[in-house]
């Protein structure tokens, strides 16, 4: 466990990431253009997406698929509930806010679900390709949730807006799209088309996935010395124990299952992220008067980094734990 | 060379209501409009950047619009309906055309 | 701080278009212009996006000229006839600037 | 033939296109940013001129080499004279609009040149490295003869655009020059070169081209949801029939020439190909008057996708039959 | 629908130079600006284009800010004294705002 | 030597470059988005950093590499002294312009460093990875030195521009900080994090290279043509003269120390080079009075396609002569 946290920190890719929030912090002006991250972004989760189909395409599809996708479309749904009791008995935050919250820590992490298979990869455990469906799975239900905690409670959807229309939009958002979308495509062409797109989809994964982290802890970084501000102790401590609760609660369902160790590892991650790009999104046109800088500043500037530096460590030992 | 009298509509706005502002603007009838940029920005919300952002969440975008005056007023409470309850706000000025039919 | 009124011309114009329309600004004798990005737009010929393309053929750019008020009349007959056929149009805004010579 | 319709169709590339496609009707927020577009076609053209030079290297320049392009020079003015024939007899295009789009189905589309390459690397089926000299040099004529045909029927060119400059320009358009450009170093710099620049042109070029071609989806699905409004149906019969038309002469010749299998396959090709960088450019200056929208929504909403689906295994197929 | 006059400041400027005059906007009291890219453009300095360029040394932004009237000369005083010596300039331009405690 | 410059010239990377030139002079619309030539840069830098560490942590730290830090320190320290006397003896240029011009050559240019570095890759010849240590250092100094220099000389700085929080920044450049970031990372990671990366940072470096030396030859291009005016042909001489003389000095210097050949090569270069990433934007708050254009023209314009073309296969051929 120990050596496993040793291993991960001294990976380049948390290095990266460690780097960038240093020169964030450190005011310095090295940044990744915008459209250069939103490329890091679709390359990694088309590769990411890509790779998990072509696994499905060797394995083929059976009921612990349809089992977990189903446990975390639960999980989805049901953490914010969690998440939001937390957050009222524990801190200040009003019922809006204390939703749009829940509903970030309920849905998943496209960036952190990519970190984890990258650190897997380098340890050489393997996952089943399906967890992408999981994860795609596991992206909208909590903004469902989030809008029945709100209903009432916030002074309406802005004017206009339908709900359909909203979900909708989530569950059609770039990110889900371009990653079930080359899951698709991996479980089509199978080793055919692995063998055309290994070079540039499974070779270069590790490097590009650096280059994103450092972007990621620049952002990260910057908007920690931003946010801070709006963030009391205990609204901090929520974004350090949801996790461990929702990875909890997703150990538990992994058991239950039988998941293997990485795809424990990847189930419990995935319950332990927290969102930020597409809920971040939709709770903007949903619920407008939460101010988007709690969530985002929680997500990224702390859940993310905690996650990086010593939550996927911890999940991967938990799934060795629960698994063998 | 004769120019004639329109107003310039400019909304800096939230990147998520991109879709749901400029719907309300053809809705209102308006001839056109274009989408410039923003890089980064200051308000009571603190600063924010674009840089290095995957998602849209937190940038701005400025909506730009030429429209008659007569049809100011319809314009203006389409968008202001929409953008009262986010983050953002609307300036108009006035500005002179050569092609008045245009607008 | 004392200022003073000067025309603030913008032109919003197909990309294309950019190296004729600029070359026309300097030859009417502007100071100086600069060109903003647009990202999207819509207008009678329906809506446009930057987005994904590889071309420009189908983008709009804005060019932005603070020019005197003696000068104005020289430069949008200058832009004007090429304009015109084109798509895009131009607008002209009362400014105040703080170094008239400037311009 | 069916066989390889159905290889094409399971082929990453057309799937990914398709996904574009899909995830564009579909309204997703799915996008590539502009300047990453624009770098892959960067990359792309980059990686098949080099390929090409590196190739003409190794074989040398013979007759055939000036043979071929003298003949898709005489394809690319002549083609639009036939297709504006067409179009005035079977549409209600105007001379104006009709030259335009004529200009447009004369010239040839670098990003099908592309695909067609790619589709054959897929097979295995060798291609002549000077076809890139070739495609390069069908990319002007269709856009003077089109002037020709449009000449006393526009009400003249914008004030003051001289036609000198204007095919100055469109010849030294950015997708000639880095075509003919990395084409020129792969001739120089031969294997020496090839062995340095293979992880990069070569290795990477399939996955690159998927991600482009999920760019090209999402562009055109964009645009046939626009565009669509301006599209007869007899407007829209001729961008299937034209490249139909194209094809089948460049096959012909391509008999007469005696290409080999690959390069009968891309002549082809490129005659069925539309012009959707640099014609597009070219006509709003030189002919202001066409509706842009019709020319770009039948290149690119209809023809390349046809090309891309059905077009190229047929043409393979057909060069198949004509050079063996 | 009832509007408000306000002032709207838009200011050319040297990339390298944003940081500094962001500070300058803040302690003047500002509140808030919003970024807004150039491609390129032409001056008494030639010709610059952001195209292919690495560092930001040679190009400009656009920083525009509304503010109230009363605190124009307030804002131009800190901006001026910051831009006069450089590659740059201001102008200013009358706007009417919908929500005027906004700014 | 002659064998070595024909090698050189016929590379793909100068040739590249020498296409970018051509085009920008053609007046060819070809480019490189603004965000792709970031992304390049960023790449290259990162790349070159992180290989510099992997190799130190192979052969681990030495007194030489603090003499040659030191050395390279006193280099950018004291060449923009000798510079601004040339300057002021054979030039009109006023005191702020020369100040400012000799800044930019007592400092270093990172492209040049990855070009040379390249040019060795190519040859076969190694160099020590605490080069990339010595290429940082070599980037401040000379700032130092030219505002010394223009102290009293200048109407004062910006108002209110405090000396410290410049230099800070300029420390802090974006450039330094991926530089010496991913060469730490190299260093802490060695060979593990070398196997991981390898395919992306090293196997595609040439091409990426190639693509960045594209762009460098279409800025440079159009800067020519934009920016020859402002060159007097004393002017234009100095930017030829002084790299001669910078190498000479770092020659020596590399010969005192008994650097290998590879080092001395990187060593050579980069006192022969010239910023304009972090000095021009340095000066332009320092200096404001000086015209931009004359730094910015020499520097790329000038001096860098003279060391690509010709300086670099002499410095090399020198450092061969020097360190056997
Ligand atoms: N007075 C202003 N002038 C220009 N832009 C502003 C102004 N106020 C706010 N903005 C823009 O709108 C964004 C959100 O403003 P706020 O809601 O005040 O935080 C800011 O980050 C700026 O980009
Ligand atoms: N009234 C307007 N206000 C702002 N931008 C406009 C307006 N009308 C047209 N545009 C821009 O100009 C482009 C072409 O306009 P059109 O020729 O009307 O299709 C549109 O896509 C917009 O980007
Ligand atoms: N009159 C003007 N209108 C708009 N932009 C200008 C004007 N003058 C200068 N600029 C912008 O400011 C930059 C520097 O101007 P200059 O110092 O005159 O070379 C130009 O390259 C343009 O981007
Ligand atoms: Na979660
Ligand atoms: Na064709
Ligand atoms: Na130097």
């Amino acid at each position: 466990m120990l050596e496993l946290a040793l291993q991960n920190l001294l990976s380049p890719m948390v290095l990266f990431f460690v780097l960038g929030v240093a020169a964030a912090l450190a005011r310095s002006d090295l940044s990744v253009p915008e459209q250069v991250a939103k490329l890091l972004a679709l390359y990694l989760l088309m590769a990411i997406g890509f790779r998990g189909g072509v696994e499905v395409a060797h394995q083929g599809i059976d009921a612990t698929m349809i089992t977990t996708i189903a446990a975390g479309i639960g999980l989805s749904f049901a953490m914010p509930f969690l998440a939001y009791l937390i957050l009222r008995a524990t801190t200040r935050l009003d019922p809006v806010n204390a939703a749009a919250v829940a509903a970030h820590y309920g849905s998943i992490s496209a960036v952190t679900f990519v970190a984890v298979t990258g650190m897997l990869g380098q340890l050489g455990i393997a996952w089943d390709g399906y967890m992408v469906a999981v994860a795609a799975a596991m992206e909208t239900p909590a903004i469902v949730a989030a809008l029945l905690i709100a209903r009432g409670r916030s002074d309406g959807d802005a004017p206009g807006e339908s709900r359909s229309t909203l979900l909708r939009e989530v569950a059609l958002n770039g990110s889900i799209v371009i990653l079930l979308g080359a899951f698709a495509i991996g479980v089509a062409t199978g080793d055919r088309g692995a063998t055309m797109l290994k070079p540039f989809l499974v070779d270069a994964f590790a490097g590009v996935l650096c280059l994103f982290l450092l972007d990621m802890g620049l952002v990260a970084g910057r908007g920690l010395a931003q946010g801070r501000r709006h963030l009391s102790a205990p609204v901090a401590a929520f974004a350090i124990v949801m996790p461990l609760i929702g990875g909890t609660l997703a150990g538990a369902l992994a058991f239950a299952i039988g998941l293997s160790v990485g795809s424990t590892a990847v189930l419990i991650t995935l319950a332990a992220s927290a969102s930020y790009i597409a809920v971040p999104a939709a709770m903007r046109l949903a619920l407008p008067q939460a101010n988007p800088a709690i969530a985002l500043t929680l997500s990224l500037g702390v859940t993310f980094p905690f996650n990086l530096l010593v939550g996927i460590p911890l999940y991967i030992a938990l799934a060795g734990r629960i698994a063998s | 060379m004769q120019t004639y009298p329109k107003k310039r509509i400019e909304i800096i706005a939230e990147a998520p209501l991109l879709r749901r502002l400029t719907a309300r603007l053809d809705e209102a009838g308006v001839g056109g409009w274009s989408v410039v940029p923003i890089l980064a920005g200051h308000g009571h919300g603190g600063d924010w950047s674009a840089e290095g952002q995957i998602g849209t969440a937190t940038q701005m975008v400025m909506l730009i619009s030429i429209v008659d005056a007569a049809r100011l007023d319809a314009v203006l409470d389409a968008v202001f309906g929409l953008v009262s309850g986010q983050i953002g706000f609307v300036t108009v000025a006035d500005v002179a055309v050569v092609r008045p039919e245009r607008f």
